[in-house]
């Protein structure tokens, strides 16, 4: 049965093609087919959501998000859109559950991630980390996103369904001191190596799960890396190539000379700026 | 060839023909290699092969190779079976050399013209079967154990087909010599037409692919490679070789297949026969150019499918040689017999 | 069962074909130290310096995101371009080496590079057998600025460059 | 008379879970194969515990090329970014910078033109058709046959010239940038194009009658390694290895609209078996879907500009985003969380490669080692997709 159908299809591929390579290679028609498009896409914008404005859930994420406040009652903590995707962070205790009703209500059969996030700002080294200013300063004070959370640390994950097309973010949060989450394996078990990985990644530990050990690391690696208080070490042994090292000319060191270095990184920012227009049109 | 025999004596004659058996081995994997390995694979493959060692078209690169090999640090395993070890390469080429001692180039070069040649060439080609037994044993390595033990199984399953294949140019030749088979192609004739004598490759067609097909399981080339398998056993018994006893391997591989590709064009293409001249002094001269042509034709055969053809699975190995090769040989065996009877 | 699909036989011949096709057609490879490939215009083979325009802005060490590129200046005092003019104060290279042992070959230096003093050549012949020789200065990179080619008109459609 | 190569087809149900070989217990070995291994292209470490040639138990040790790019994405900007998700998946780079800066700019609400779009959309296809081409020959070589894979990189190697000469890089393009590209086509490339595309199709041709058609490559791929739908779903296998067990799922047609997809036509391929030879077979023809739909999009490519109004400072929005593409590996996708800053706080990669093995210790169980090298080969994945 399958090669019949295989060879239908083949040979379907193969009339295509040949009138696909058939198909005119002049250029000047090409150019004057695409300037004829081009008229055509000046359509007009999509629906974008404008930057930090949250939006109301559509019609297929409200049907979602109905389903699982059915299984799930006040399981479900919050929820929200994402751009066009469905997030709900559900209490600790309903996670597995949540696995399961995704699973088979909301028939997400398909699992896409499972990961940890670790809202707390990274300390921010200046000199100590070789001197680097050029890593983007993020927020020192600690936010969460979409959804919101509870504290530090969350786990978070993406469910899809293969049928429908449709997918939600789950997340929910987890104990700083003593972070552990129930374990999916037995609903998704895909979810063995994405668990292991947050586990290690993350100091996450997964109930339920049936071997967590290392996954990427060696066994004997200690600390969590993708916390935000692991340090990224290359970044911290090399000094920063970025300080200025410009000697000054001599009778000048009490004056621009001697300017701190972070200062005058910021003023050479400043004068290249007005030279680089090409960069922003 | 007579006289030289008359005034140096039989023992002398032997000890050169010897060398000279000795010579043809790392010769015949030589020209194997270089013609086929590294030039006829290149170019179907859209590439050009060794260029630059010795000036033109890279001659000198498999010569090169040797000496390379040569030079290196004979490394054991620190685990291995030490004495097992050494000797096992040099195994898989003494059963090359004694095929070579019956395989006649022309009606007066031959090493020793046995009565059972063909017999005697399947019986001790077989034996490199032991040598790759010890090579995967002594390793000491889980990849060239599982290699040898694969080729133990492989050869085995395909001495019969080999065997089966010969068996129809055995009974309509009516002799197990190979000279006789030789001289009966010869003087043969196509239903009455004696243009090209009668190589058995018409008659025995079926015979012919037989034996190709098993001559292909039992050099462990593609698609019967699983004994080397590069992407599964890395190289299988030879994973752990280096340096000389690599090259003897090496030259193992390609001097079986000089040999068995110079079986078939004397079995089934009339070896170094040429039909018409019968004045053995131009057959022994012509004898080893005709026959050489003869052995790069079927060669070519065999590389153009290694070279162009997956490799098949284990069982399937099997069930190909004992479904598939036996009952045909089986069969052919059968026929032959009834027509030889019948005519 | 999945037995062998057609009783026709045509894989195993047809393959044996395409070799032997093969085969009588000439080789795709080139032969390289005999012969060269061109890389396209674009092809980002090495950074070239082009020192005159440096005024040792540090930008482009600054957003290199693996840290491979080192300067050091310092500045002088040249004469007035016109008469009666100020004294200008310019910015010299003392040095300006990239390390090709940590580059990515991004070519986020080029770019922000405010003067058009880097610029990427195609040249590719520059490997050296000790990691540590992978870090050239600026007389190198200078030397391949001669490799620099001309940029390539653009395609029927596109907008020019601004 | 034809050899009958048949393996029961129900087999992984009965060998999946029950223990093998009980009765005639004649003691395991265990089979380091990698991380050095002709097989696992890359440094992937398979524990294999056979019985005799079946194997018992497999167990993936991955790792050995974990480079921490979640963790390095936070210590770098938006654009810095880009260079290192390249190395992703070193074989479609190309379609690795797609996505991110796809989300980047839905977080900062801006949209890049639509030559650009079209030509975002020509280089992945190119980049999907060079990553297929590769694997539909070296697919050959995990079977034994010598010749493929040298087919394979002769034909890639005219898209990987197209790629550079566009980009300036053979492997890692970086030729993406948040608001469109960093430079336009060459001149010339558009017909150029259209030529390569010609040699795929040969290609195609000539790899199907090589390796394909071949019955010594059926029978060794035929009811070899069969995952079936809601096991793979539920391990997060994607692409063209899900779509070969028949679930009818592309991201491109079914996903959220991204480049220029919903304006061209085009067919998802399935195949219904989901072993071994049906990866092979749909990617084949995938191949050929996406030279067919590089040839459209090159008939309809706009002209104006390729770069949409940006800032010279990137800062992304405070927002979370989730974009997802169908590579050719696979499903690639990036969680997103920014902060406002100038570079991301947290980049979750969801990569198609480490699912798609994270479901070998199941597949493998009950199969032959040569077994073990197809399945290995035709699930095809990076190692650097798989560790990132």
């Amino acid at each position: 049965m399958a090669d019949d159908l295989e060879r239908e299809q083949s040979g379907a591929a193969e009339e295509v093609s040949v009138e696909q390579q058939l198909a005119r290679t002049d250029e000047s028609a090409a150019a004057e087919q695409a300037r004829a498009d081009a008229d055509e896409a000046d359509a007009p914008p999509t629906d974008e959501q404008a930057p930090g404005e949250p939006r109301p859930l559509d019609d297929v994420e409200q049907e979602l998000l109905a389903r699982l406040e059915r299984e799930l009652g006040d399981g479900v903590v919050e929820s929200a859109d994402a751009f066009g995707m469905l997030v709900v962070r559900v209490k600790p205790e309903a996670w597995r559950r949540a696995a399961e009703v995704s699973k088979h209500e909301l028939e997400c059969d398909y699992l896409s991630f499972i990961a940890g996030i670790d809202w707390q700002p990274a300390p921010r080294e200046g000199d100590e980390a070789g001197g680097d200013t050029s890593s983007p300063v993020q927020p020192t004070e600690m936010t969460f996103g979409v959804g919101g959370s509870a504290g530090r640390m969350q786990v978070f994950a993406h469910v899809q369904s293969t049928k429908h097309h449709w997918g939600v973010t789950l997340k929910t949060d987890v104990d700083e001191g003593h972070p552990h989450a129930e374990s999916w394996v037995a609903t998704y078990p895909g979810a063995d190596w994405h668990e292991r990985e947050c586990w290690e990644m993350f100091g996450v530990a997964f109930d339920g799960h049936p071997s967590l050990r290392h996954l990427y690391l060696p066994s004997e690696f200690e600390g969590h890396p993708l916390r935000k208080d692991y340090p990224l070490l290359a970044r911290v042994v090399k000094p920063w190539p970025g300080l200025v090292d410009v000697e000054a000319m001599p009778g000048e060191e009490d004056g621009n000379g001697a300017q701190p270095a972070a200062a005058e990184a910021q003023s050479a920012d400043a004068q290249s700026a007005d030279a680089d227009e090409e960069e922003s049109s | 060839m007579i006289e030289l025999a008359v005034n140096v004596g039989w023992g002398t004659i032997l000890a050169i023909k010897t060398i000279v058996v000795l010579a043809i081995i790392p010769l015949g994997a030589i020209i194997l290699g270089y013609v086929f390995l590294l030039k006829m694979m290149a170019h179907m493959q859209s590439r050009l092969g060794p260029m630059d060692p010795g000036g033109f078209h890279g001659w000198f690169q498999l010569i090169g190779d040797g000496i390379k090999f040569i030079q290196k640090e004979d490394v054991m395993p620190a685990k291995s079976d030490r004495r097992i070890f050494a000797i096992a390469p040099a195994v898989v080429v003494i059963s090359t050399f004694l095929v070579f001692l019956v395989l006649p180039t022309g009606p007066d070069l031959v090493v020793s013209d046995l009565d059972v040649g063909v017999f005697y060439a399947l019986a001790v080609s077989s034996l490199s079967v032991v040598g790759v037994l010890m090579a995967g044993w002594a390793s000491a390595n889980k990849f060239a154990l599982l290699g040898a033990l694969r080729a133990a199984a492989q050869l085995i399953a395909y001495e019969l087909p080999l065997l089966l294949a010969v068996v129809g140019v055995v009974v309509m030749a009516g002799t197990m010599s190979l000279q006789g088979i030789v001289e009966q192609q010869q003087n043969g004739a196509i239903f009455g037409w004696d243009g090209i004598g009668n190589p058995f490759v018409f008659a025995q067609i079926i015979g012919c692919v037989l034996f190709l097909v098993a001559a292909q399981a039992e050099l462990t080339q593609t698609p019967f490679d699983m004994p080397v398998a590069e992407s599964e056993l890395v190289a299988g018994y030879m994973v752990e070789y280096t340096g000389f006893r690599f090259l003897f391997f090496f030259i193992g591989e390609f001097g079986t297949a000089f040999a068995f590709a110079g079986l078939a064009a004397t079995l089934f293409l009339g070896g170094w026969a040429i039909p018409h001249v019968t004045d053995p002094g131009w057959s022994n001269v012509l004898g080893p150019i005709v026959l050489l042509t003869k052995v790069m034709l079927v060669a070519f055969l065999m590389f153009w499918v290694r070279f162009t053809y997956p490799r098949l699975r284990e069982d399937q190995l099997q069930a190909v040689a004992w479904k598939f090769l036996i009952p045909i040989g089986l069969a052919n065996i059968l026929i032959t017999g009834a027509l030889k009877v019948a005519f | 069962m999945p037995k062998f699909p057609k009783p026709k036989a045509p894989g195993l011949i047809g393959g044996l074909g395409v070799t032997f096709k093969t085969m009588l057609k000439g080789a795709v490879t080139v032969q390289y130290p005999h012969e060269r490939e061109d890389p396209p215009t674009r092809a980002r083979g090495v950074i070239a310096l082009k020192e005159e325009n440096c005024t040792v802005c540090m930008l482009c060490a600054r957003q290199c995101p693996d840290w491979c590129i080192y300067i050091e200046g310092h500045k002088e005092k040249r004469p007035p371009r016109r008469e009666g003019g100020r004294e200008r104060t310019v910015s010299l290279l003392d040095r300006f080496d990239i390390d090709y042992a940590l580059c990515m070959y991004c070519g986020i230096c080029v770019e922000v590079c405010p003067f058009d003093a880097l610029f990427w050549s195609p040249e590719y012949e520059y490997s050296e057998s000790n990691i540590a020789d992978l870090l050239h200065d600026k007389e190198k990179l200078g030397e391949w600025m001669e490799t620099v080619p001309e940029p390539e008109p653009l395609e029927v459609g596109a907008e020019g460059k601004k | 008379m034809s050899v009958d190569f048949a393996v029961d087809r129900q087999a992984w149900r009965h060998l999946a879970d029950a223990q093998v070989n009980v009765e005639l217990d004649t003691g395991d070995m265990i089979l380091n194969l990698g991380p050095q291994h002709p097989a696992t292209h890359g440094t992937l470490r398979l524990v294999v515990r056979l019985d005799g040639e079946r194997v018992v138990s497999a167990d993936p040790v991955i790792g050995y090329m974990h480079r921490g790019y979640e963790k390095l994405t936070e210590f770098r900007t938006y654009p810095q970014v880009t260079t290192l998700i390249n190395r992703i998946d070193w074989l479609s780079s190309f379609a690795n910078e797609v996505p991110f800066m796809h989300g980047a700019e839905l977080l900062m609400g801006i949209e890049a033109p639509p030559r650009a779009q079209y030509i975002r959309n020509i280089l992945t296809e190119l980049s999907r058709i060079a990553t297929f081409l590769l694997f539909l020959g070296e697919m050959g070589l995990q079977v034994g046959a010598l010749t493929p894979p040298f087919y394979g990189f002769r034909d890639r190697e005219h898209v990987l010239n197209l790629i550079e000469a566009a980009t300036g890089g053979r492997f890692h393009p970086n030729f993406n940038r948040i608001g469109g590209l960093k430079d336009d086509l060459p001149w010339g490339w558009v017909n150029e194009c259209r030529n390569t595309m010609k040699v795929v199709f040969d290609a195609c041709n000539t790899l199907e009658e090589l390796v394909a058609e071949n019955e010594i490559f059926q029978g060794r791929t035929r009811s070899i390694g069969i995952i079936p739908q809601e096991v793979g779903a539920g391990y997060g296998v994607s692409g063209s290895n899900l779509r070969a067990s028949g679930v009818d799922w592309d991201l491109r047609r079914d996903g959220k609209p991204y480049l220029v997809y919903p304006d061209l036509d085009f067919k998802v391929w399935t195949h219904p078996d989901g072993d071994s030879y049906s990866r092979y077979w749909v990617r084949l023809q995938e191949t050929r879907e996406a030279a067919r739909m590089v040839v459209q999009m090159l008939d309809r490519i706009p002209s104006g500009p390729i770069m949409a109004k940006v800032p010279r400072i990137i800062k992304v929005p405070e927002g979370e985003v989730w974009v997802e593409t169908e590579n050719p590996l696979g499903q690639m996708a990036y969680y997103v969380i920014s902060k406002g800053a100038t570079g991301p706080f947290r980049v979750k990669i969801r990569s198609a490669s480490f699912s798609n093995v994270s479901i070998l210790p199941w597949l493998l169980r009950g199969v032959y080692v040569p077994d073990v090298i197809t399945i290995l080969g035709s699930l095809y994945f990076i190692l650097g997709d798989i560790d990132r």
